[in-house]
């Protein structure tokens, strides 16, 4: 009796374990099935097959595959025998850049092409600057430079003394005599002799490529041309100062003309201490004058097309003495404050010995080489330099102006505080006074700023020289009406609502908009660059053979006709394309009209000629 | 045995066929499964050209409407866009149902814990449940993101399973509450059964019902947000999912004008989420006798 | 014990949760690896003032020192400034609360209504082609993406038939013109109609099914049963004895669901432009204006915490069962 | 020999603390209580229903940890048993619950019911689960082996109970009300079951019940319990047929008697129940007893033996 049963039950209660155990299993395997699938998707991304998809080889811009398979680099080798790392191209995340980091994508897969493991990894921007600025920790990068008309950086982004840990050349490069030739330029006030030596830096760069400049993209304004007719499409945009200032209502001139501007981020502050928004300042440089971007307009600023320095607030040419390091500045008679005071030499002064005293950060390169300011009468200034630089020409002529008796207030506020500085750059501005051509009358927090015609604007009804023409400054925007919306999307329908009157546009309209006819399109050069810039102390890296070889397999034009549908101008020089007066149009243009596959032999080429090799060749 | 083996199928098979909704919701399952193992063979054929990622067709300019080349059309550069569609329709999946067996574990063992044990464990793990559920989800999740720097499905994965689970555990754990008074237990407990089998052999097959109905919900959940989260650019940007696409479709200046764009990845996350919501509808009525008709 | 003690010790749970909470938060942006000068990085800044700036933002204390000033300045309601501006967060986030309560309370309210009373209807005609046409609607529009519905209804509302605003709260046009007060509330609620629909079709069918569900199983009851033996009217039956009952799990949901709108909140805001707490948040974390996040976060969270509060004190109200 | 030695054993319920208040309140459940139980016979613990003896039945298994007093079960004191010694010691005693439909697992089949006592002791055998249902009359065992509870009648399921509680061999077993919730029919199948197990295996039995009859049948000594206190405790027929205590009375009274002819006069007692939760020192019973005086109120009567082996709390045989 024992003996059957025991039989049965053992059999029936092993069988039962056994169902439980390979329930569990099962499921166990699901759920690994589950996990490899999902590190399969991600790993895919870093290595896409070389066996399979090299072959077929047709490079993304020329349609016709080759009918040869090519050769397929694997493994690269460095000069000293040790094979490649891995490496990555670090850039900002779709969210807050698509362009870059798409950009990046596509090169990573360039790259891959002759055998190096690359990839693209996409951060939140302050992780990146701190990857990148704070700790040099980075291989590549895909980061963007520009945005001023004298291209500053030229020096202080390749020079060594600006390697040390806050300073500007994360990617270290070094090169004694590009630093001697670039700090020289900085006090060569001669224009044609500055453009001469700058063209010299330029190429220098393009031949050791620290960084690789890619694209600058073509930026597409709409208009509504039954609103308003006339606009300037100067360098930096289109709807700018000076278009503002000029522009014609459609159908005759009323008491109530409003231009409607539509904005997608809102402006953080109206205190033009504390901010670097380009936002803010087509704003701020309609109430004040002076400032960063687009254009400034301060004593001094730049004609509205061939980028000259012509006198704005400041009466005739400055009087520079070279012996004594001195500049003797006139300023024009009966500027007055939006309050009605007049605006003189010592409301200059005191910007000048607000800056120096409170160190505001924005403006340190404006102010920072002034001994001190003298005013030898109300309308003239005397400024004793420390040493000689072309900052003063483009940096502390178009700095912005304070009024003495609204700031000397806040000033004393702030000597009270702990932290003056902060306090000066942060505390809130609810109407600001200036003397530009607007005044400001309202701000709707998430919705509107309201500015309104200053009638006794100095420079109203008077002429600057555009081209062969001349541009009469009449005023006959009555308000303007900055409206903000949260996406370019709702930003476009808005504007063949008739809801705005002006705005940029992506690629994706411009059918919809050349159909209408309502609508007009100014096309315009972004004076930013993308570019690739390498950390210049790690190898391979700090070989400019590499750097150069991973240039050649960059295809510009497939990131202009694809990335960019066109809209946009493959560079070459580290200087935007469209600042025509500093850019070298003579770079060398590596790779340009090649094929992917004349692009990688190329680069194949150049690796074996400084002595690369590839594991797969071994 | 392998007559049990069947009866069980076919009591699945029953359920499956008794209830509407999870007749309704298995469909669209499948039929988005298909999508999922459909994706490489779809990309392998040409994957310089069909890559969601990568691949760029050479003879496209700027975004085109459906062909036959491309059934749903194109992206801005020149992406295939069904098969991005294919490849976002793997990644709802993976990480849905991923999210979900993680959260529902967690949920479910934490509430069984804090349930049984009572007292002193009861009371931190549901204070902890609290504090992850005063915690608002979305900004949480992009608040981590943040922190990370960089994202990635990974990080989602984990953060999603870390928010998801305190509702879970909440409900297991009052079902355990009214469980660990039964004399079944009692009588384990006399039995001189461990805490650790009474747990796993007692309550937790008692409380798989439920589990199972949160397993599907939070499917639905997951997927919404991740799906959130992509669309306000917090997605993982070296992998394309649906709310990626829209992202890229709303980001690119094409939502209003590429309907071919546009719809199909919001249905296709609306759908996949009816579904699986389905499913859990559909085995509430039948786990909870009191939803039954009177 | 009493309902004053009971309201007590919630009270003193939940501050203990708050401080759990805000610890929490402190503890999430310390570890943020970026840099608060990264939004700063203009060519025409020098390193010293990088320095400077690092220094400014209090990053440089040690960390204790930074939990206590944390919770000094949060009580005295002084969340530090935005990155950007350098405003004042607390009157940031005063002023985009607002404009989200106003758009997220009128919502809730709204869907809330219509849900509990489809609900008690098709709860009522178990069985239906009705009941399961609500049902699956509900579903539907339940596990619906919310942008992506957002974005449907610009393109047909305002987009193709140009009834409503593309977006924003209010038309800067008719605000700027001295309006009457009457004019202006009009504006308001011409911004408000799309994206308030749109909260109301996502969120109505949650309501709808937790009343169904909730109202069935009271119909079970014995109550409901010696109703009917009395001969009650049927109407008066569902709307007396079982909807009240059955609103008594809706009203935890109601708490829950608060928070649940916040989330919603931050996609509806960020496709119909609308100036609150949700979109700031998100532009917030995008531009990396940690004072602002966190302030934000913090506020939210107090919100829902002080809706869980009032939730548990109706429910212990409304149901004189419960024992507290 | 003695097998089972109770000796004041009590257990407070505390109600949940006031906020701001110091003082405690607490439900005394079972309140000073000793007994002791022969080897291989069966007590009965009778008492009306939140009298104390489930609470009781509970505390003498251990599924509750008593406030203060001492068990011991084969002169060993289990009352303050922890962890390991106390999972040892558990296969010595088992219980067998009320209600057959609840005290098993509905996930689980008989086999995992009975074996369960085994896993947890690490003692699994098949033979013995076989003989275990063989043994409450469960025959043949493949045929209900690997049968679900929901497939199994109320009977059919005690028995299983039975089973479980018998597989581990234990020495005492604590039985709760094991026929309450039965069919009548089966009732005496089972209860016959149990007595013809006792003889079987030498068992001690605590035999909790709130039906006199049944006490009178099952039993070689009952104890009355009246909210926590043991009022009468005695030889089982000294008992019933001779009951001291007013509410053994009142509950001997409203025993019905299997011959219709014979009338018995049905003692009538008050309906008020005093507060359990922190009675006064006085007669629990006082509030409803007929024979209530003045002493009855001051001090409550300690268990005297009244006669031999009878033992009564209260102050009429003092």
């Amino acid at each position: 009796m024992i003996m059957r049963h025991d039989l049965i039950t053992i059999l029936k209660v092993k069988k039962m374990r056994v169902k439980k155990l390979s329930t569990g299993l099962t499921l166990l395997i699901v759920f690994a099935m589950l996990f490899s699938t999902f590190g399969c998707i991600s790993e895919k991304e870093e290595t896409p097959a070389p066996t399979t998809a090299a072959p077929t080889t047709a490079a993304p811009t020329t349609a016709a595959p080759t009918t040869a398979a090519p050769k397929v680099y694997e493994g690269l080798i460095l000069p000293s025998g040790e094979k490649m790392a891995p490496m990555e191209i670090l850039t900002l995340t779709p969210g807050a850049d698509p362009t870059l980091n798409q950009e990046a994508v596509f090169i990573a897969e360039w790259w891959k092409k002759i055998g190096i493991d690359v990839e693209a990894k996409a951060m939140e921007k302050g992780a990146l600057v701190q990857k990148i600025y704070w700790d040099r920790d980075f291989d590549a990068t895909l980061w963007y430079i520009g945005g001023e008309r004298f291209p500053l950086y030229l020096q202080y982004y390749y020079c060594e003394d600006e390697i040390y840990q806050y300073g500007w050349n994360f990617m270290q490069y070094r090169n004694p005599e590009y630093d001697s030739l670039s700090s020289e330029w900085l006090s060569i006030f001669d224009l044609d002799k500055a453009q001469e030596r700058a063209f010299e830096l330029q190429e220098m760069l393009a031949e050791d490529n620290p960084q690789i400049p890619l694209i600058s993209d073509t930026k597409l304004t709409a208009y509504n041309n039954k609103k308003w007719e006339g606009w300037i499409n100067q360098y930096g945009g289109v709807a700018g100062f000076d278009s503002m200032c000029t522009i014609d209502p459609v159908g005759g001139d009323t008491d109530n003309d409003i231009l409607k501007i539509g904005l997608l981020k809102e402006p953080d502050t109206l205190n033009p201490l504390g901010t670097g928004f380009t936002e803010t300042w087509t704003i701020i440089n309609k109430i004040y004058c002076g400032g960063m971007w687009n254009p400034p307009t301060a004593l001094y600023r730049y004609a509205p097309v061939s980028g000259e320095l012509i006198p704005f607030l400041a009466e005739g040419d400055i009087e520079y003495d070279d012996a004594t390091n001195t500049a003797i500045v006139k300023l024009k008679k009966g500027i007055k404050w939006h309050d009605g005071t007049e605006l003189t030499a010592k409301d200059i002064k005191f910007t000048v010995d607000l800056m120096k005293e409170f160190e505001v950060p924005n403006y340190q390169d404006s102010v920072g080489f002034i001994d001190k300011v003298e005013t030898i009468d109300d309308y003239t200034l005397k400024y004793y330099l420390t040493n000689k630089t072309v900052n003063f020409y483009h940096k502390t002529m178009m700095m912005i102006i304070l009024q003495e008796r609204k700031w000397s207030q806040i000033a004393e506020g702030a000597r009270r505080k702990v932290d003056p500085t902060e306090y000066l750059t942060q505390c809130q501005i609810t109407t600001p006074m200036g003397a530009g051509p607007f005044k400001f009358v309202e701000w709707k927090r998430g919705s509107y700023i309201l500015l309104e015609k200053n009638p006794d604007w100095f420079f109203k009804d008077q002429t600057l020289p555009m081209g062969n023409d001349k541009l009469k400054y009449d005023l006959k925007v009555d308000k303007i009406l900055f409206k903000f919306y949260a996406s370019s999307e709702t930003r476009i329908l808005a504007l063949k609502n008739g809801d705005i009157d002006i705005c940029t546009i992506p690629a994706a309209d411009i059918a919809d908009f050349e159909a209408d006819p309502d609508m007009t399109i100014l096309e315009w050069g972004n004076d930013w660059l993308d570019f690739i810039g390498f950390n210049c102390t790690k190898p391979p890296f700090n070989d400019p053979a590499f750097r150069k070889a991973l240039h050649y397999l960059i295809d510009k034009e497939f990131l202009v006709d694809k990335l960019q549908q066109g809209y946009a101008i493959a560079q070459y020089s580290v200087i935007p394309a469209i600042n025509t007066f500093w850019c070298n149009p003579d770079c060398p243009t590596y790779g340009m009209g090649m094929s992917m596959e004349e692009r990688i032999q190329k680069a194949i080429e150049i690796l074996k000629g400084a002595g690369y090799t590839w594991e797969s060749e071994s | 045995m392998k007559k049990k083996k069947w009866k069980l199928i076919r009591q699945i098979w029953d359920l499956i066929r008794g209830s509407t909704f999870i007749k309704l919701g298995v469909s669209i399952i499948i039929i988005f499964g298909i999508m999922a193992v459909f994706s490489p063979i779809w990309v392998n054929r040409n994957p310089e050209i069909y890559d969601p990622i990568i691949g760029v067709d050479p003879d496209v300019h700027g975004s085109e409407g459906p062909s036959l080349k491309h059934p749903l059309g194109t992206d801005y550069i020149g992406k295939d866009l069904f098969s991005q569609l294919l490849r976002g329709s793997q990644i709802a999946f993976i990480l849905g149902i991923m999210v979900s067996v993680l959260s529902t574990t967690i949920g479910t063992i934490v509430g069984l814990v804090a349930g049984y044990y009572g007292r002193i464990v009861d009371i931190i793990l549901m204070r902890l449940a609290d504090i992850i559920l005063t915690l608002p989800r979305l900004p949480l999740l992009i608040v981590i993101s943040g922190i990370f720097g960089t994202q990635s499905n990974w990080i989602i994965l984990l953060i999603l399973s870390f928010t998801f689970w305190p509702t879970i555990s909440r409900v297991i754990r009052s079902q355990t509450l009214s469980l660990r008074e039964r004399p079944f237990i009692e009588s384990a407990k006399v039995s001189g059964v461990g805490n650790r089998r009474i747990i796993l052999r007692h309550l937790a097959p008692n409380v798989l019902p439920i589990t199972f109905y949160y397993l599907t919900v939070t499917v639905t959940g997951a997927i919404l947000v991740e799906a959130g989260l992509s669309f306000l650019g917090f997605g993982d940007p070296s992998n394309m999912s649906w709310g990626m696409m829209l992202k890229w479709c709303f980001t690119t200046g094409y939502v209003f004008k590429a309907p071919y764009w546009m719809i199909p990845p919001g249905l296709c996350i609306s759908a996949l989420a009816f579904s699986f919501y389905l499913i859990g509808v559909g085995l509430e009525e039948i786990v909870n006798p009191r939803l039954k008709k009177r | 014990m009493s309902m004053e003690r009971y309201i007590l010790s919630r009270v003193i749970q939940i501050i203990i949760i708050f401080f759990i909470v805000m610890s929490i938060i402190f503890l999430l942006f310390r570890v943020i690896p970026s840099d608060p000068t990264s939004f700063l990085l203009t060519p025409s800044m020098t390193a010293e003032a990088k320095e400077a700036i690092r220094e400014q933002f209090g990053l440089n204390e040690p960390i204790i020192t930074q939990y206590y000033l944390y919770f000094k300045n949060f009580f005295h309601g002084n969340f530090g400034n935005s990155f950007y501006g350098g405003r004042s967060v607390m009157n940031i986030i005063k002023e985009r609360m607002l404009n989200s309560i106003f758009l997220v309370t009128t919502a809730v309210i709204l869907s809330y209504i219509i849900g509990i009373t489809v609900g008690k209807a098709i709860a009522w005609k178990r069985g239906s082609k009705t009941e399961k046409f609500f049902v699956g609607l509900g579903l539907w529009f339940y596990t619906m993406f919310t942008p992506w519905l957002g974005i449907l209804f610009l393109w047909i509302f305002a987009f193709k038939l140009h009834l409503f605003p593309l977006g924003g709260m209010i038309t800067s046009e008719v605000w700027i013109a001295n309006p009457s007060l009457i004019e202006k509330i009009c504006d308001l609620i011409h911004h408000l109609i799309l994206p308030l629909i749109t909260y109301v079709v996502l969120w109505f069918g949650g309501y709808m099914l937790l009343m169904r569900n909730s109202m069935l199983e009271t119909l079970r009851e014995d109550y409901i049963i010696t109703a009917r033996a009395k001969g009650l009217k049927e109407k008066d039956i569902r709307d007396k004895h079982a909807a009240r009952n059955a609103l008594l799990p809706i009203v935890t949901a109601f708490a829950i669901s608060i928070s649940f709108s916040i989330t919603g909140a931050v996609l509806i805001e960020t496709v119909f432009s609308w100036p609150g707490i949700g979109r700031t948040i998100v532009e917030a974390t995008l531009r990396q204006d940690y004072p602002l996040v966190q302030g934000a976060f913090a506020i939210i969270t107090i919100v829902v915490l002080i809706a869980n509060f009032i939730a548990d004190i109706a429910y212990a109200y409304l149901d004189p069962r419960i024992s507290y | 020999m003695e097998m089972v030695n109770v000796e004041h054993l009590t257990k407070l319920f505390p109600l949940r603390k006031r906020l701001f208040s110091r003082e405690k309140h607490y439900v005394y459940a079972v309140d000073d209580v000793s007994f002791k139980i022969e080897k291989g016979k069966i007590m009965g613990l009778v008492g009306e229903s939140g009298c104390g003896k489930t609470t009781t039945a509970k505390l003498l298994v251990r599924l509750l940890d008593p406030t203060s007093g001492n068990i011991y079960i084969k002169n060993e004191n289990i009352a303050d048993l922890r962890g390991k010694e106390l999972k040892k010691f558990r296969k010595n005693i088992q219980m067998i619950f009320q209600d057959p439909y609840e005290s098993l697992n509905p996930r689980f089949i008989v086999h995992d019911t009975v074996a369960e006592p085994l896993i947890a002791q690490g003692l699994y055998n098949t033979e013995k689960i076989y003989n275990a249902l063989e043994v409450v009359g469960l025959k043949p065992p493949e045929e209900f082996l690997f049968r679900y509870s929901h497939e199994l009648s109320g009977g059919q399921r005690q028995r299983v109970a039975i089973a479980r509680a018998l597989v581990i061999d234990p020495i005492f077993v604590v039985a709760d009300e094991p026929t309450s919730m039965l069919d009548v029919s089966i009732r005496a199948d089972v209860l016959n079951l149990l007595l013809a197990l006792r003889k079987k295996f030498d068992l001690t039995v605590l035999f909790v019940t709130h039906d006199l009859a049944v006490a009178r049948y099952m039993c070689d000594s009952i104890a009355v319990m009246y909210l926590g206190k043991i009022v009468e405790r005695g030889n089982a027929e000294e008992i019933i047929k001779n009951p001291k205590h007013p509410y053994t009375k009142a509950l001997l009274s409203a025993v019905p008697i299997p011959n219709p002819k014979a009338k018995r006069k049905r003692i009538k007692i008050g309906e008020r129940v005093s507060d359990a939760v922190n009675p006064p020192e006085r007669c629990r019973f006082y509030e409803r007893c007929n024979y209530k005086k003045d002493i009855c109120k001051r001090k409550y009567p300690k268990l005297i033996e009244c006669c031999k082996d009878h033992f009564v709390a209260c102050h009429l045989y003092g």
